[in-house]
């Protein structure tokens, strides 16, 4: 019993230092794009924590996440654009619900084969979806995205929308948290490491993984649906294979087998794409030199590292 | 819709596909030996593009050389990268996801590095001297070097066949995408091989690059459109699958080309409705190499 | 008495090969037995069957009274068949105690939890650690189970499959790859498990000492058929098996 | 574990915090924030513009600046992506302080820029991006556009067709541009305009490939099919190069006259490819290095030619335009720190650009904020003047402003 209280103090400890930091972010920040910044930290974040759900917990590499992240965002781009600003809230409850049934939909489809096929399955029904934004101009906008979608109320003001947004993005990470060390969670690590096992618990393979496809998918749209009220404008690329090349990119970076591993990721990333691309024209080379350092010299990514010099340090410490 | 027109458009929709073949053989060869998907293929083929410009249009080279030229010299670059780079991450934990970064890493920097050393101008190269016109049939006009391309990728199928059926490497590439175990059992150098199969590969995507850059336009970014065209293709045919590649290359060329004559305003979104259809139906593709292993 | 298992002349071919054929036997409640065989004899296969990892071409596999043919492990499993691998298959990256744990939650119908931590379940977990004490184990709970020792890798399998709360245990060479000090401790072990856990015990085995040591019926499989099937000291004596299998000098 | 994430926590915070403090002392300067694609497919517009801003900024910073301000302008990437421009113009605006946002190639960023230079009241300086919206539904106080829109050059193109049908009797016309908002609006505004002149046609074909196609082999056969007396294309950049070329062999321009008024007369096409592009063709643009023959203009390429050793596309004029519009503005007031006396300014500001012909001056239009200019069509013909072009435009047909413009209340009449 003391090892599970202490267990919950430390969370809860860690929890309120991280929540800590970003309420006082819009305190101590010297210009409102540091709070923008920090509302793209956030919204990146669950996005990249609902997509490590998927791979780093229940190794289900989709590679056709910006779909979801889309739909959250085109749902409320298109209910504020049609129907008016009071639809703000609204709309984002529709846009999780549509994501969550348009994934049992394909889930079913595309649970079917496993590994590499299921990544370029997510991958060509993702892009499907962005063609189709695309091209449908007259409902979507197309390329010229959809402007003006201002969140009602009180939210209008930026400071109370970032609250908003880390409100929301806090709860979803607990929620999410809570459930990776949950008996669910467990049966999808075991999913991951060993589905034959898993089947001869008792436990049916897929149906977890359906469900926490629909699950992750369900969040990453609801990360898409903050995203739209940040700069009060969408566009086709969210749904573009790059935006879910870039939570891939923020997994691996934050560490894959760790929780917080992808929070860590898409700050780290996004305050590089910043800097780097407020410096030079070379960005691209210089990200790519960037990904493949991350991808070659440190695998476990930035948590993951820290982790393994932590043990190494105690270790010789011990030692001595 | 007469006789002469069904004809004309089949042969556009050969061109098409074909020079999708090219693109798409590189890849699923690739992902058939190595199960390595390179998102960076586009990139080769656009590197074999600048390539071709570089020696035609700059050093004045002749254009067969430096068709061939383009592909030594892709093929090249693809077997450094995949010596110095992307042996390092197979057979690690979570290898899918490391792949598509690093070789999403190649796309940005040989991106910016073709912008270094050619410029951000689009490029251009004539068609080579006897093939800058077309043939006449009655009502059909056939540009000689679309047959010029039809052929080749003709000889390649033919080549590639015999490659793969006569010869002891093209049995072990076959062997690999049945079963990758086999091929160290067989007493082959594996990670040898797959630098060799990524060479080719990336030579095929290379010449292909070359092959294309007279009809279409040199410019940073002409990657980006093949490669999702491409792994259309790849996935269509059952990813591993030479064969497949060829006949998804095919299906979505021709498929084009008629919902162009046909429904012109929804022909951008067939050849994913094509995928999506099949993929319902047979979600390994239309011939699986291996069989896929269901989790 | 209803046997426990009932296998009425199974069958299985792969393309022209016939790996099981006609095998038929009654394993009844509260026995020990051994299944015994060269290799490629067709007894993990026969296991594979029985588990629903592989369908029958032909035959019916009653386990109390129920044929299994056609049902998928999940559902086998669920009727009280449990099961350890020849190669030992555990979930690598959890501890020794999630291995455990995750299979009582199954049992337990908690799979489905999403809210409250794996530890907060008091009953799963102290059933895991009971467990793990009964397999000497539970000095190790918290290692992830990669770290553990092959032996006890081992172990641990056969643990995942008591936390299921079978009826009918199946184990697959449990002591290859020990060595024989071990195989000794895991020998008595099996021995007392069967004994305390109250199960119908089925295992493959090629160590001798094993199977004539704890054995009660000793089953001989060659290619694909059973050869002989009684009593240690009749399989002992039995001259098809020693010809076959045995050896003359044995 | 949870030790090492709260300090990666707040070293990230103190990156966040001090990134750039560096807020400029208040000297007399003008600061503009500039966004450019300077990757892919756009980034040749991107890349010139930044030549030619800078070029401006130097001729004005050499004069001693606008009315003793001198100017500072910063570019950066924008990616080509909304989301990315978004963020770095908030940076502008809030963490260097400037006075302008400026540039954008694609309409789509542009659109999405607009929204937050209305939200901080932020003057945004349009160079390039040709969407009409911007200066019509979607126009708001704080926005500027010193190119022309996709309206202007296909009003031109269609007093240019009108003309044609009293010289040589067009009745059929086909349009192929690529499926997204620059591709479908050309066409609408279009037949808009044929319409409202009262021209007959009869529209035998649409075709609609995708941004960036590579092949359009199945389009070419299916318009030689068609067979239009006059074929428009929307296409811009490299699907340009791409579509005449695979074109050309099929004889489609024989028998078809190719137009297209609003991108095919930039100069990339011409030296992309040089001898191969057919003569005949009828090409707009919203800048041209032979035309108007003016010392302005001569001086404007010339200078931007010594400055990077080739000759600008259209992209280069319009932030060249772009700078000098602000250094006038900016010269009326007096300072630029008066957001909304600079907005007066700037609507009905007139100044004399490379592309004005002789006689006429380009003018802001105050209701729309769109520049007012005189559009030309020509004809592509044999040219060495401008290497490694072959073929230039020549043979031109102008059209006034005040001809070209959309009416008031387009495009919701």
């Amino acid at each position: 019993m003391t090892n599970l209280a202490t267990r919950n103090l430390k969370a809860a400890s860690l929890w309120a230092f991280i929540v800590l930091i970003f309420v006082l972010v819009p305190v101590l920040s010297t210009s409102s794009y540091q709070v923008n910044l920090a509302c793209h930290v956030l919204i990146w974040s669950l996005f990249a924590v609902s997509f490590n759900m998927l791979w780093g917990v229940t190794g289900m590499l989709s590679l056709g996440q910006a779909l979801y992240y889309g739909l959250g965002a085109y749902s409320v781009g298109l209910m504020v654009d049609h129907l008016g600003r009071q639809w703000y809230l609204p709309a984002m409850g529709l846009g999780v619900l549509a994501a969550a049934a348009l994934a049992l939909l394909l889930g079913l489809l595309v649970i079917r084969v496993g590994g590499v096929y299921f990544t370029m399955l997510t991958l060509a029904f993702a892009q499907l979806g962005w063609q189709i934004t695309f091209k449908w101009y007259d409902f979507t906008g197309g390329d010229d995205g959809i402007q003006g979608i201002i969140p009602p109320g009180i939210l209008e003001s930026g400071t109370v929308y970032y609250y908003f947004v880390l409100a929301v993005v806090m709860l979803s990470i607990w929620v999410l948290k809570r459930m990776a060390f949950s008996p669910f969670g467990l049966v999808l690590r075991c999913v991951q490491q060993n589905p034959d096992r898993v089947r001869f618990l008792g436990r049916r393979v897929r149906r977890n993984q359906l469900r926490v496809y629909v699950i992750s998918s369900l969040f990453s749209a609801l990360a898409g649906s903050l995203m739209a009220g940040v700069d009060g404008s969408i566009h086709t690329d969210m749904l573009f294979w790059t935006t879910s090349g870039e939570v891939i990119l923020m997994s691996v970076l934050g560490g894959i087998n760790q929780f917080f591993g992808p929070f860590v990721g898409a700050t780290v990333i996004i305050l590089i794409e910043d800097l780097v691309g407020a410096r030079t024209e070379y960005w691209s080379l210089i990200i790519g030199i960037i990904i493949m350092v991350i991808v070659l010299v440190f695998p476990k990514g930035v948590v993951g590292e820290a982790m393994r010099a932590k043990s190494l340090l105690t270790r010789t410490g011990a030692g001595r | 819709m007469d006789a002469s027109f069904l004809l004309t458009q089949f042969i556009s929709g050969l061109t098409m596909a074909t020079l999708l073949f090219l693109v798409a053989s590189g890849l699923t060869l690739i992902f058939g030996v190595g199960n390595v998907f390179n998102f960076a293929h586009g990139s080769f083929y656009m590197l074999g593009a600048y390539f071709g410009y570089q020696f035609v249009s700059v050093w004045s080279t002749n254009f067969w050389i430096a068709l061939l030229l383009s592909g030594v010299c892709v093929g090249l670059f693809g077997m450094l990268a995949e010596f110095a780079f992307l042996r390092r991450i197979y057979g690690r934990a979570n290898e899918g996801g490391f792949q598509i970064l690093l070789t999403y890493a190649f796309i940005l920097i040989i991106d910016d590095l073709v912008k270094l050393t050619w410029g951000a101008e689009y490029k251009s190269l004539p068609r080579p001297a006897g093939f800058g016109g077309a043939i006449q049939l009655g009502d059909i006009f056939i540009p000689t070097y679309n047959l010029l391309i039809i052929a080749i990728g003709m000889i390649v199928v033919v080549a590639a066949w015999w490659v793969l059926s006569h010869t002891r490497p093209g049995q072990v590439a076959r062997a690999a995408a049945v079963d990758r175990e086999i091929v160290s059992v067989l007493g082959v150098n594996v990670p040898m091989t797959m630098t060799l199969v990524f060479g080719i590969a990336t030579a095929l995507g290379g010449m292909a690059g070359a092959l294309a850059a007279p009809l279409r336009t040199v410019t940073p970014g002409a990657g980006i459109e093949v490669i999702i065209d491409s792994l259309i293709v790849v996935v269509l045919g059952g990813m591993g699958n030479f064969w497949g590649a060829w006949f998804g290359a095919l299906l979505i060329g021709e498929v084009n080309a008629f919902a162009v004559a046909v429904v012109p305003q929804w022909a951008t979104l067939f050849s994913f409705l094509v995928m999506v259809v099949v993929l319902i139906f047979k979600p390994e593709g239309l011939f699986a190499a291996r069989k896929v292993r269901k989790v | 008495m209803t046997p426990m298992l009932q296998l009425d002349a199974v069958d299985k071919a792969f393309g022209g090969l016939r790996v099981t054929s006609n095998v038929s036997f009654s394993v009844m409640p509260g026995e020990i037995s051994a299944i015994i065989g060269p290799n490629g004899a067709g007894k993990t296969t026969l296991f594979n069957q029985i588990t629903g990892h592989l369908l029958c071409d032909r035959g019916a596999i009653l386990f109390q009274g129920e044929n299994l043919v056609g049902k998928p492990p999940r559902q086998i499993v669920a009727r009280g068949i449990g099961r350890a691998f020849q190669i030992a298959s555990i979930f690598p990256d959890e501890t020794v105690l999630d291995n455990i744990r995750v299979a009582c939650l199954s049992k337990l119908g908690e799979t489905r939890k999403y809210w409250r931590h794996v530890a907060d379940f008091k009953r799963a977990t102290d059933e895991a650690h009971a467990i793990l004490d009964s397999l000497g184990l539970d000095g190790q709970s918290e290692r992830p189970a990669f770290e553990l020792a092959h032996g006890d890798q081992k172990l641990l399998d056969i643990g995942i499959a008591l936390a299921l709360k079978p009826k009918l245990l199946l184990l697959d060479e449990p002591t290859a790859g020990m060595s024989p000090d071990e195989r000794q401790q895991t020998r008595e072990l099996i021995k007392q498990l069967w004994k305390s856990y109250d199960l119908t015990l089925v295992f493959i085995e090629h160590d001798m000492d094993m199977v004539f040591g704890i054995a009660q019926v000793v089953r001989v499989l060659q290619q694909g058929a059973l050869l002989a099937e009684g009593t240690p000291e009749e399989i002992r004596a039995n001259k098809q098996v020693i010809t076959a299998y045995l050896g003359e000098d044995f | 574990m949870k030790k090492n994430l709260c300090v990666c926590l707040a070293i990230v915070l103190g990156v966040l915090c001090a990134l750039p403090m560096a807020v400029q002392a208040q000297e007399k300067v003008i600061r503009i924030g500039a966004m450019y694609p300077m990757t892919g497919r756009a980034g040749l517009y991107g890349i010139d513009s930044v030549a030619a801003a800078e070029m401006a900024v130097d001729e004005i910073n050499g004069k001693g600046g606008a009315n003793g301000y001198k100017i500072d302008i910063t570019f950066t990437d924008s990616k080509a992506k909304p989301a990315y421009a978004v963020r770095v113009a908030t940076r502008y605006i809030t963490e260097d302080q400037v006075h302008f946002l400026f540039g954008i190639v694609s309409s789509g960023v542009g659109l999405a820029v607009t929204e937050i230079s209305k939200q901080q009241k932020k003057i945004f300086i349009g160079t390039d991006h040709a969407s009409t919206q911007l200066t019509s539904d979607k126009l708001q106080p704080y926005y500027f556009r010193v190119a022309n829109n996709t309206f202007q050059s296909m009003a031109a193109g269609a007093l240019y067709l009108q003309e044609l049908q009293k010289s040589k009797p067009w009745k059929t016309i086909a349009y192929i541009g690529p499926d997204y908002a620059y591709g479908h609006d050309q066409w609408n505004e279009l037949r808009f305009s044929l319409d409202r002149l009262g021209v007959k046609y009869q529209v035998v074909g649409e075709y609609w490939p995708k941004l960036f196609e590579p092949d359009y082999n199945s389009y070419v056969t299916s318009l030689v099919k068609d067979n239009p007396d006059i074929l428009v294309t929307g296409f811009w950049g490299g699907d340009t190069v791409a579509f005449i070329k695979q074109a050309q062999v099929y004889g489609l321009f024989k028998k078809s006259l190719y137009f297209q008024p609003d991108a095919g007369g930039n100069y990339e096409l011409m030296s992309a490819m040089g001898a191969e592009l057919p003569a005949g063709l009828v090409l707009g643009a919203r800048h041209y290095n032979n035309w108007p023959d003016t010392e302005l203009n001569r001086k404007f390429v010339a200078d931007f030619h010594k400055r990077t050793g080739r000759y600008p596309t259209y992209a280069a004029e319009g932030a060249y335009a772009g700078v000098y519009a602000i250094a006038e503005a900016v010269k009326i007031v007096g300072n630029p720190d008066d957001t909304e006396a600079l907005v007066k300014a700037l609507e009905g500001l007139k100044i004399k650009l490379p592309e004005d012909p002789d006689g006429f001056t380009s003018y802001i239009d105050p209701a729309t904020h769109q520049i007012m200019q005189v559009q030309a069509i020509g004809v592509t013909m044999p040219n060495t003047d401008f290497p490694p072009a072959k073929m230039m435009l020549g043979d031109w047909k102008i059209y006034k402003a005040e001809d070209i413009a959309p009416p008031p209340g387009y495009p919701n009449k």
